[in-house]
């Protein structure tokens, strides 16, 4: 999939603004939005939030997790940990890449929030290489990707998906010819899965 | 201006909008992701289809400036994409594996369990007529003798059912096997809720259809 | 006569995977006359075969090379309808005189029944709530605003918009439209956003 | 699953790469298979490199005309080079299909070696298409490639920039299709020629 498409699926999570208007509930087919109240928050989608926050409509409120403190936190035990910690949602980059590009103003030290989450994921992104070269080396047939997100998934096809298919592909064609001299082949095939 | 819960026809319960379209980006996503063709959700597209016409006729209905005009709009655009896409993604496999899929559609359609829609399969059937008669007219009826037929069996492409695949469980599922091609010892996965894992597309394939699994 | 020559048509349509050539009807007339000289050779040595067992063999071998040929053939014009269809969803159902010449007659037949086939799938959608069809060829892409701004490439002339509003597309001219109503014309290469 | 290679022109170009054989008896009027033959017919005990599909043909005749030997690549000298470090190999001199021919040949490689190599060599270079998708010099610029590593590798690229280019651009722009934009760059450099 097109990186747009993930932010596209991303786009349907429901973050806070504050409306500068008042209107009645908004029935969409996704679900029922409002009573809008000025000055008063609320919930509505991504997409709507974005939306609204181009046309001068409403204040964005920052997620708790797009807080120095608490990114600081997830930079270091990111950092720390061998595996993929635990991101504050699925499709947090999307959040941060829409709210930090309509709504800077309405987040508390922008900049910093912007690098510090590129930061995170420039870290996670070369765990990400790491773990696809061990994945391959281990046998290169499963896999468990826990804590990655959708966009990160995203960032490993097609290359390991396709990788992992030529292998099997490499093994069932010269399969009779293998298993006969398996016991002196030179490479050791191991059937223990990896996690990454 | 009213986004109605609707009643699909065979099921008692009442669906809302809301959750018809939620299963219909599930189906959409699953279909981008899977190499063979899925089973159809032709009443989900259907439903949405009914609920973009009545909207539709309900935004016309207000001012241009009003700030509820937009945001339908778009949300509207957003649903058509997911639909567009849904049913282009379907054609592009049904092209690709025409006469595989065509084969095997027959022997569902007989037992009930058909994957296309009627006018899908009208349209791999008229595919492959369209097909057959080009290469017989450029070529086939060209070639010595013994070399003319179209042979269905030989051009077939089948979807790689050994492909890898992500995905995420919707619910703990115990005992996939994973197939040892170079040792006997095949290995057996459970797969807890929320976990996320790659492996071959399957012995996962049922899990897909069932919905018990999301591709990701 | 073993497949060379069809090698080259191959290797020729792997370089441009992006564009469609002319479609090369002297090579393969070619390779189907050479097919014939195979085939006429097999009948005769078929026919001598109660004299000389081992020509058996080399009618065979022959056999092969003929299969060959054929399977080449079709991956040839395989590879190019592949390519026809995406013109079909690239430029809509007229094809510009340029793109249309590289088509030999039977692939032009193939694009317009391809055509039409798609045309009555699309206008089957929805058919059952009274709709009257949908055109897949629009939406393409994740909406994302209602209203784009679009630079005119070319001289096009006249748009009518839903609205009714007429505006003139002028080469350079730059417009502020509904991103429902210009896509198509943006993937035509008409007109191209302005980010 | 049944085969899906018959149209496929990539297996075409696979299958038209040559290996060597061994006549294993006459064959009568194709002495021209030969170069260096001058007679009509080919003889046995003759060693020529002819293109697999062929040598797949008279290999499964019963009994089988010729004997297929591994090219040079699949032999013990190179898979103990690549076993050792297959990074450092040219894959576009020495094998532009490496993989996809290995898998053909493997069953006519006695020792059942050729298998472990194949999967050997290709986690090794893995490495190197996952590093070089990343990098910003140009593709060629490393250890060259065989085909399908080139085409997974220029994939990878396609990805890599789709991401880098997401994350900086706040729209997603809509683009002239692929053809037509190919279409027209083409005619204008028919145009720029004439």
């Amino acid at each position: 999939m097109d990186p747009f498409e993930i932010e596209f699926i991303g786009e349907n999570r429901i973050v806070s603004i504050i409306p500068n208007f008042s209107h009645d509930k908004i029935y969409l087919i996704c679900g029922e939005f409002g009573p809008f109240r000025a000055g008063l928050p609320m919930n509505v989608p991504l997409w709507l939030a974005v939306m609204l926050k181009q046309k001068q409509k409403c204040r964005i409120v920052p997620p708790d997790w797009m807080d120095m403190e608490v990114l600081e936190n997830i930079k270091e035990e990111e950092k720390r940990s061998r595996f993929f910690t635990k991101m504050p949602h699925e499709h947090y980059m999307v959040e941060a890449k829409l709210l930090l590009g309509a709504a800077a103003e309405d987040i508390p030290r922008a900049s910093e929030v912007k690098t510090i989450i590129k930061d995170i994921w420039d870290i996670r992104m070369s765990k990400l290489r790491t773990s696809m070269d061990a994945l391959m080396k281990s046998g290169g047939s499963y896999g468990r990707l826990d804590h990655l997100t959708m966009m990160e998934i995203n960032s490993v096809k097609p290359l390991l998906p396709q990788a992992m298919d030529e292998l099997h592909k490499i093994k069932m064609m010269t399969r009779t010819s293998a298993s006969a001299t398996l016991n002196n082949s030179t490479f050791t095939q191991s059937g223990s899965s990896q996690n990454i | 201006m009213d986004a109605e819960d609707i009643e699909l026809s065979d099921d008692e319960e009442e669906i809302t909008a809301e959750s018809v379209l939620k299963t219909l980006q599930n189906a959409w996503q699953n279909e981008r992701l899977a190499p063979e063709i899925l089973p159809h959700h032709n009443d989900m597209v259907e439903c949405m289809l009914g609920q973009i016409q009545h909207m539709e006729r309900n935004i016309n209905k207000l001012p241009k400036t009003d700030l509820r005009s937009c945001i339908h709009k778009m949300e509207l655009n957003r649903i058509k994409y997911i639909i567009c896409n849904y049913l282009k993604t379907r054609l592009g496999k049904i092209e690709k594996y025409c006469i595989a899929i065509v084969n095997e559609e027959k022997q569902r359609i007989e037992a009930g369990t058909n994957y296309l829609t009627p006018s899908e399969f009208r349209y791999a059937q008229e595919y492959i007529t369209n097909m057959e008669s080009h290469l017989k007219n450029t070529i086939l009826n060209h070639v010595p003798g013994n070399m003319q037929s179209f042979e269905l069996n030989k051009m077939a492409i089948y979807p790689n059912f050994y492909c890898h695949v992500f995905l995420k469980a919707n619910e703990t599922i115990n005992g996939i096997i994973l197939e040892d091609l170079l040792g006997d010892q095949d290995e057996e996965i459970d797969i807890e809720e929320d976990s996320q894992h790659i492996l071959q597309y399957k012995p996962i394939a049922d899990l897909v259809k069932n919905g018990k699994v999301q591709l990701v | 006569m073993f497949g060379e020559k069809v090698i080259e048509l191959l290797k020729e349509a792997e370089r441009n995977s992006d564009t469609i050539d002319l479609y090369n009807d002297e090579k393969i007339r070619q390779i189907i006359q050479e097919m014939h000289i195979l085939f006429k050779m097999n009948m005769d040595d078929a026919n001598a075969t109660t004299e000389n067992k081992s020509l058996w063999t080399t009618v065979q071998v022959r056999h092969s090379a003929l299969e060959r040929n054929k399977r080449c053939l079709l991956a040839y014009l395989y590879n190019r309808m592949n390519k026809i269809k995406t013109l079909r969803w690239e430029f809509g159902s007229v094809l510009p005189p340029d793109v249309r010449e590289l088509l030999s007659d039977s692939e032009y037949e193939w694009f317009s029944k391809y055509s039409t086939n798609l045309a009555s799938y699309m206008r089957s959608l929805g058919e059952d709530i009274g709709y009257s069809g949908i055109d897949l060829t629009e939406n393409l892409r994740p909406p994302k605003s209602l209203y784009i701004e679009v630079l005119c490439v070319t001289d096009y002339g006249k748009l009518e918009l839903e609205d009714g509003d007429v505006i003139m597309l002028k080469k350079n001219s730059r417009h502020y439209l509904p991103t429902e109503e210009c896509q198509t014309l943006i993937r035509q290469g008409v007109l191209k956003q302005i980010i | 699953m049944a085969n899906s290679n018959y149209l496929s022109i990539s297996d075409i170009l696979v299958t038209n790469e040559k290996v060597p054989c061994k006549f294993l008896l006459d064959l009568p009027k194709m002495g021209f298979l030969d170069p260096s033959a001058t007679e009509n017919d080919l003889k046995a005990g003759t060693n020529i490199e002819i293109p697999l599909w062929l040598a797949e043909s008279l290999y499964t005749r019963r009994p089988p005309l010729v004997s297929v030997d591994l090219p040079k690549i699949y032999k013990e000298t190179y898979r103990e080079i690549l076993n050792a470090d297959s990074c450092t190999v040219d894959m576009h001199k020495l094998g532009q299909h490496f993989y996809e021919l290995g898998c053909y040949i493997a069953k006519h490689d006695i020792k059942g070696e050729v298998s472990s190599t194949l999967l050997n060599t290709f986690r090794q270079r893995f490495k190197m298409i996952l590093s070089a998708s990343v990098s910003t010099d140009s593709i060629n610029s490393v250890q060259p490639l065989s085909m399908s590593e080139r085409k997974r590798t220029e994939a990878a690229v396609v990805t890599e920039r789709a991401l880098s280019s997401w994350l900086k651009i706040g729209d997603c722009p809509l683009t002239t299709a692929n053809m037509v934009a190919n279409h027209r760059k083409r005619k204008r450099a028919e145009m720029e020629l004439l």
